[in-house]
């Protein structure tokens, strides 16, 4: 196998080598890459969606049918890890729980689960212990790590970042709790059905916005015809429009990542994670 | 010539595909076979009425749907395919007849089956009959093969698995292996496949390519039987009886001979044949199947294995008159499509009979039967004339013109061969006969109680037995098509 | 010789991007790991988008966001970079990263399945079934 | 709201995909009849599409309503309005058809099973109205990643089947994703008809010579084309009944369309024929593909494995026939999209009711099932006849177009591959029928294993299954219809000259 | 752009790959992998692709680590080659 592989690699190689030869040189900006389209994209955006981040005008609005779909590609692995690790939760396991002032561990048969309290903690049996440090420090440490994905997200117009950047850093502060604390109560605080809804919602936001913008007269993700609804003019409205999507891709982004985390963590049990 | 647009031979194709939901869905035998008549008398009827429109010298059009530019699914009602369609249509009612006989006397299993399949291939019988071209041809060849095969199966026993297997291999392996070539070619090189009365080849490829092409064809319509392709056909002896009939005398191996006159005539076109010299090629290949067949059929101790080799050799002798290229050659060919029809159809019929009565298949077994099963052994007497060709049956009439076509086209050799095998026919059906009549002294092997099968399985064979003898006095109906179809191709 | 060093050193971008390319192709038909395949696919899609990156650069030009104020009086398209491929870019890297989790996830359904990642013991595994 | 077609026979099922798996968490019986809603809408609406591209020959959309090097472009001309309509149609029925299965196999997950379902749909679809080759990347990724997560979800080697797949895959499709970088360096462009224009003043540079050849290969593994096929008996042998129904009549096709597409619109047939002249060298590696899927396939005791195998086959059919350099061959290949797409679902449904009831698919255990299971044995015989190629099943028509073409082209080896495979198909079909025809000889004897009994599948699965089987005839007697209409006028503009 | 600094990083870069596929233990092949991906940012950082590098730094280096940690964590760090 080594040696096939080797030999493939070596040709595929060889044969990429000499197709560079007709390539214009690096960084050249005389380039055709360089000039045809790059250049509308960069003398007009501003004008048609007074958005000086060029990056996000094109991803979210010239590209922005693009965009959809990749947000609907990081959807699609969301739902997949779902489904291929999730595991319906069977009756009849045994559960462990602690209790917490003293650290004694209870092992319960039955199917019956004790309601919930803050004397009992429910745990697996690897337990070991947390620490204190580590799992206050990251707590103090989410909310400013939520405030910044917020801030990527609504500053994508001027710097770089957006939607997606911001959606992954609201979701690993989420993540950063699983992780410090223990899984359960990351999900105590957003479950799996408000995960699983988000990740519908921000996907249905994108999408949505382009549906609205057919039902004003436009055509698919023409901002410009939302300018009716929202009393602006059209580069204002595409404006907006490119802030109201990339809030859903950052729903549906940070939705997904910790779907993905859960599922992979838990091996699809929804447990105490790592 | 007027050519006439008109639905009937669509529908006269579909009668019996709409009879199938309702053969299906009916509960009681009595009136599913009531179906089966029904459609069968109302096939006959649509034949019969374009019948008189063909004799005035018209024909009959009627094109389906396009399936690919420049061939259409299209029907075309000539005389040719009108003596084909009339022999099919008339025997199906028979057929029938004797197959509720048949089945129900021996309580044979899944009889709605038998007879949706019995229907469908008739359709496709039809079909083959009234096809304009080469597709629509080998379209309905392909159904008729498929819907035999559970007939031929129809026991569903380790022997009737082998048999259909061998059917299916030798009819399906050379219909796609050799003919859609062949098809294809043909279309490649001129741009049509519809029947012309002089082929529409001429002018469009030279004779090494005409020579493989022919050969393609006559060996691809395997249900004719031509050696060495013809191995199917006595394994498929293991279907009953009316199965045998029908593949042997109405639908199979007519339609595979039947496709065979129809490439030779409309396709190549006799002139062309005449011009690359390929007449003597087809009937020196027919004549080694004549002759080799005979032969074995004179060993064969089972007696619907021994018709199986004489319906082998007998197609071949339509075969050999279309390759003689003459007008009397052809007439007769043509003719003893009919004939042999009927002569064949009356044997398995009696051979049936026979084994509904006693259960004996094996000729030596025989011994005597026909004191006992006078009316049977008759019309299997009658039916062996029109087969050996000796009056008064119609058998005499198309042997006569065959032999009259190679005296024409001054074939003595092929002469030689007609007659030989005359003699063999003569030498393998005449002992039957003779052994069921004049038991020596003490070997009669029947008891008295073995009499007659019951009436449905033994007017039949009389009642084509008797036919047979009236084509000898009064052949005009399919004389008259024939020479129609003569003078259609041109036959100088 | 020296038009060969100027095309050498013009691309060598384009080169060392290849040579990447070949180690996550290469790591991806040879290695027998699972996990160090999907790695290597990995490095072969990263590979793929520094490529696309490399064809976005301008020599003496800047990040593609806009100065203040001048998207207002005409822009030099030669002052920036080519935006395109990063946008490209920014879809690919989001895709690799989707297949990445479904690949985690397979793997550890694989896991579950056999209690191995070498390709070689599942398939021994699978043949002795 | 009629000039919306092409962008809400893709939006529509991507809207409703969302929407299901949202709402599984709140009303899980109300997931199927929303996407059947979905799917029927986006079928319905891919039919009108065709019936406007029939008779005014060009759709054209712009997203986002921007002019198309800039923006991404929707370009529907008969090719793809034919693609879609198949693609759309026939999902639609398979989700009638197995909703049975899904409730039986993945009754926990149907909602997200349903989204993901509609997810593909939305990847094909998109692929195949997309005028921007950057977009069909990402939708390609999305039918992938859907397909990978729902061949996954089955049980037993799914999930070792679906991970070679998603490698295999991933790498096919980088490899097209570097196609697609290259032509990028070379025109600065993304969008299929500006390309075209852009490309053929450097017709002779090595980029573009090779950037066609990665997409060549990313699309060739994507639709696993010989020699690499290796991903696809197993990843669609193993997947989930109503996934393999649905994966595997569609996806391989949707890619040949893509092969097509980049030939016709994007490279033009003057560069793949004439400058490149690769017509030869992939003619013969199809009729090597055509052989081989026919041999394997002749050695496989599983009936789904069989059909996998015959996919193999038949995309070399396709291939063979678009790359025989002759507008015959290219007509035999379209249509044959079309055709494998109808006799490929018509197996694979067949094959989803036989396991509903018998619950496997080795051969042996097909014994006797014609006198239980009449109408959906009926069903196979229709599908094995037309992918035999018997009249008038569609799947003759389409073989006529593709031997017609090789005999144009003087290819005879593909040829006689095709005849070849027709042969070795009359075997594996035949001994499929046999086998379920005679049942168990030993039955007589009286120690039948026959303990649960096997009855003909619910109506649900047979009136799909039925009209699927009827189609295949109905297409057939219609080929001269599609041919004169939908794919003459096509060629007339892109095709071969004379 | 300093076309020095960007040889550099990208020479790492690939030693960094060749460390990654050679690495017998998949925890510590998930950290190297963690290394590759923040050099590619760097890289990208450096050609001028800002949004990409962000991406890669949030997603690459960061999420795709825990996400791989997590798997190794689920099933085997063992690897034989």
């Amino acid at each position: 196998m080594k040696a096939i592989g080797l030999i493939i690699v070596v040709l595929a190689g060889a044969l990429l080598l000499y197709s560079t030869q007709d390539f214009p040189f690096w960084g050249d900006p005389a380039s055709p890459a360089g000039t045809h389209t790059a250049t509308y994209y960069l003398t007009k955006a501003f004008e048609e969606t007074s958005v000086p981040n060029v990056v996000t005008a094109v991803l979210a609005d010239y590209r922005g049918f693009d965009t959809m779909f990749e947000t609907g590609v990081i959807f699609c692995a969301g739902l997949g890890c779902f489904v291929l690790l999730r595991l319906s939760r069977s009756r009849d396991e045994d559960s462990y729980y602690r209790h917490v002032a003293t650290g004694i561990t209870l092992h319960i048969k039955s199917a019956k689960i004790p309601d919930v309290s803050s004397e009992f903690e429910r745990i697996d049996t690897l337990w070991t212990p947390y620490d204190l440090i580590v799992k206050t420090v990251c707590r103090l440490l989410a909310p400013f790590v939520q405030l910044f994905g917020l801030y990527v997200i609504a500053h994508g117009h001027h710097s770089p970042g957006g939607g997606f950047q911001g959606g992954v850093i609201l979701g690993a502060s989420v993540i950063l709790i699983a992780i410090s604390h223990n899984m359960r109560t990351a999900i105590g605080r957003i479950s799996e059905k408000t995960i699983h809804i988000l990740m519908a919602v921000g996907v249905l936001l994108y999408s949505g916005i382009g549906a609205l913008c057919i039902l004003l007269g436009g055509n698919f993700l023409d901002y410009a015809s939302l300018s009716r609804i929202l009393f602006t003019n059209e580069i204002e409205a595409r404006s907006l429009g490119i802030l109201g999507v990339e809030v859903g891709v950052g729903i549906t982004v940070m939705a997904v990542m910790i779907t993905i985390y859960n599922n992979l963590s838990s091996d699809g049990r929804l447990d105490e994670g790592l | 010539m007027e050519t006439i647009q008109s639905i009937k031979p669509l529908i006269a194709v579909l009668v019996s595909i709409c009879v199938v939901p309702l053969l299906v869905l009916c509960k009681k035998p009595n009136l599913r076979e009531g179906w089966t008549f029904a459609a069968a008398a109302v096939k006959l009827l649509l034949v019969l009425s374009m019948l008189p429109v063909i004799l005035n010298g018209n024909q009959i059009v009627y094109t389906l749907v396009e399936g690919v530019p420049g061939v259409a699914i299209k029907f075309r009602v000539d005389a040719l395919g009108m003596l084909f369609a009339c022999v099919a249509a008339s025997l199906w009612i028979i057929t029938s007849a004797y197959s509720i006989g048949y089945m129900r006397g021996l309580k044979e299993h899944s009889q709605t089956r038998y007879y949706v399949f019995f229907a469908l291939a008739l359709s496709a019988t039809i079909g083959v009959a009234f096809s304009a071209n080469l597709l629509t041809l080998y379209l309905f060849y392909e159904m008729l093969s498929l819907a035999t095969y559970p007939l031929v199966t129809h026991h569903q026993d380790r022997e009737a698995r082998a048999a259909g297997r061998k059917y299916l291999t030798y009819i399906l392996g050379t219909s796609i292996g050799l003919v859609l070539p062949a098809m294809l070619v043909c279309y490649h090189l001129t741009g049509t496949l519809e029947f012309a009365s002089q082929g529409f080849l001429a002018g469009a490829c030279n004779r090494g390519l005409a020579g493989v092409l022919l050969v393609f064809f006559i060996f691809g319509f395997a249900k004719a039987a031509v050696m060495p392709f013809h191995g199917w056909l006595p394994a498929a002896m293991v279907a009953p009886t009316p199965v045998s009939a029908l593949l042997h005398a109405v639908a199979v191996v007519t339609v595979g001979v039947f496709s065979i006159v129809r490439i030779l005539t409309g396709v190549f076109g006799t002139e062309l044949l005449g011009q690359f010299d390929f007449g003597v090629i087809i009937c020196a290949i027919a004549s080694v199947t004549i002759i080799v067949a005979s032969l074995i059929a004179l060993s064969q101790d089972n007696l619907k294995r021994m018709l199986a080799f004489s319906t082998i050799g007998q197609l071949s002798y339509i075969i050999l008159g279309v390759g003689l290229l003459s007008p009397k050659g052809i007439t007769g060919g043509m003719l003893h499509i009919a004939m042999h029809a009927f002569g064949k159809i009356t044997l398995f019929f009696c051979a049936g009979a026979i084994f509904m009565a006693t259960g004996k298949r094996n000729i030596s077994e025989m011994v005597g039967i026909g004191r006992r099963m006078p009316w049977t052994m008759g019309a299997f007497f009658v039916g062996s004339l029109s087969i050996i060709g000796l009056p008064p049956t119609g058998g005499f009439i198309s042997k006569w013109y065959l032999v009259l076509g190679t005296l024409e086209a001054n074939q003595m050799t092929f002469l030689l061969v007609l007659l030989g095998s005359s003699l063999l026919s003569a030498a393998y059906f005449m002992p039957v006969v003779y052994r069921a009549f004049f038991p020596p002294p003490g070997k009669a092997m029947f008891e008295n109680k073995v009499g007659e099968a019951p009436i449905l399985c033994v007017a039949p064979p009389v009642i084509t037995a008797f036919i047979s003898v009236v084509l000898f006095f009064y052949p005009e109906p399919f004389f008259r098509l024939v020479s129609m179809a003569v003078r259609f191709i041109g036959g100088n | 010789m020296s038009d060969l060093v100027v095309t050498l050193l013009g691309k060598y971008n384009y080169w060392l991007c290849v040579i990447l390319m070949m180690i996550g192709l290469y790591a991806m038909i040879a290695k027998n790991n699972l996990i160090k395949k999907l790695v290597g696919m990995n490095i072969f899609q990263t590979s793929i988008i520094l490529f696309y990156v490399s064809i976005g650069c301008k020599k003496g030009a800047t990040i593609s966001i806009l100065e203040h104020g001048a998207g207002h009086h005409g822009v030099d398209p030669t002052h920036y970079i080519n935006p395109l491929p990063h946008v490209l870019m920014l879809t690919a890297i989001v895709v690799s990263v989707s297949t990445f989790g479904v690949a985690l996830a397979l793997a550890i359904k694989v896991y579950r399945k056999h209690k191995t990642l070498e390709e070689d013991e599942i398939l021994m595994q699978l043949r002795s079934e | 709201m009629t000039n919306h077609y092409p962008a809400l026979i893709v939006v529509l099922p991507l809207l409703f995909a969302f929407v299901v798996s949202g709402v599984a968490w709140v009303k899980k019986s109300l997931c199927f009849p929303l996407t059947i809603v979905g799917m029927g809408l986006s079928a319905g609406l891919s039919v009108c599409l065709l019936g406007r591209v029939a008779t005014t020959g060009l759709v054209e959309y712009r997203m986002g309503g921007w002019e198309t090097p800039w923006g991404i472009g929707y370009h529907v001309d008969y090719l793809n309005a034919l693609v879609v309509t198949v693609v759309t149609v026939l999902a639609f029925i398979n989700l009638i058809a197995t909703r049975k299965n899904v409730v039986e196999e993945t009754p926990e997950k149907a909602g997200a099973f349903y989204s993901l379902y509609l997810l593909f749909i939305v990847g094909l679809t998109g692929i195949v109205l997309t005028g921007d080759l950057f977009n069909l990347y990402v939708l390609l990724e999305v039918a992938s990643l859907t397909s990978y997560a729902l061949i996954g979800m089955g049980n037993g080697r799914a999930p070792m089947s679906a991970l070679n797949y998603l490698f295999v895959g991933t790498v096919g499709g980088c490899f097209y994703l570097l196609g697609v970088g290259y032509l990028y360096i070379m025109t600065g462009s993304l969008n299929m008809v500006d390309v075209a224009t852009l490309l053929p003043q450097m017709y002779h540079s090595s980029a573009v010579v090779m950037a066609f050849i990665f997409c060549l290969v990313g699309v060739g593994i994507k639709m696993a084309f010989f020699p690499l096929h290796m991903w696809l008996p197993n990843a669609y042998g193993f997947a989930p009944t109503a996934v393999g129904s649905l994966i595997a009549p569609l996806m391989t096709k949707v890619m040949v369309y893509v092969l097509i597409r980049l030939i016709l619109t994007v490279f033009s047939v003057d560069f793949a024929f004439v400058i490149l002249k690769m017509g030869d060298p992939m003619v013969w590696l199809s009729s090597l593909a055509i052989v081989a899927g026919a041999v394997f396939a002749l050695a496989q005791k599983n009936l789904k494995r069989m059909f996998c195998y015959i996919i193999v086959s038949e995309i070399g059919y396709m291939m063979g026939g678009a790359w025989l350099g002759n507008n015959t061959g290219m007509t035999g290949a379209i249509l044959h999209i079309f055709n494998d797409a109808i006799m490929t679902l018509c197996l694979f449904l067949c094959a989803g009711s036989i396991y509903y009831r018998v619950r496997g698919l080795e051969l042996d255990r097909l014994k006797g099932l014609f006198s239980k299971m009449p109408v959906t044995m009926a069903c196979l015989v229709a599908g094995a006849l037309s992918i035999i190629g018997v009249p008038p099943t569609c799947g003759f028509f389409s073989k006529w177009y593709l031997i017609s073409g090789g005999l144009e082209a003087g290819q005879y080896g593909f040829v006689a591959a095709l005849l070849f495979s027709s042969l070795v198909n009359v075997v594996l079909f035949f001994r499929v029928i046999e086998i379920s025809y005679y049942g168990d000889f030993e039955d007589h004897h009286g120690h039948g294993s026959s303990g649960e009994a096997v009855m003909e599948a619910p109506a649900s699965m047979l009136v799909p299954l039925l009209i699927v089987s009827i189609g295949l005839i109905v297409v057939g007697l219609y080929t001269g219809g599609i041919v004169n209409h939908l794919i003459n006028p096509l060629l007339l503009k892109q095709g071969f000259l004379g | 752009m300093i076309w020095e600094l960007d040889l550099a990083i990208l020479i790492l870069v690939i030693v960094a790959a060749i460390g990654v596929i050679q690495v017998k233990d998949l925890l510590g092949c998930a950290i190297l992998f963690s290394a590759y991906s923040f050099l590619m940012c760097l890289l990208w950082a450096i050609m001028g692709a800002v949004d990409v590098a962000f991406t890669e730094a949030s997603v690459g280096a960061g999420v795709s680590t825990v996400f791989f940690v997590a798997a190794v964590f689920r099933t085997t760090r063992r690897t034989k080659d």
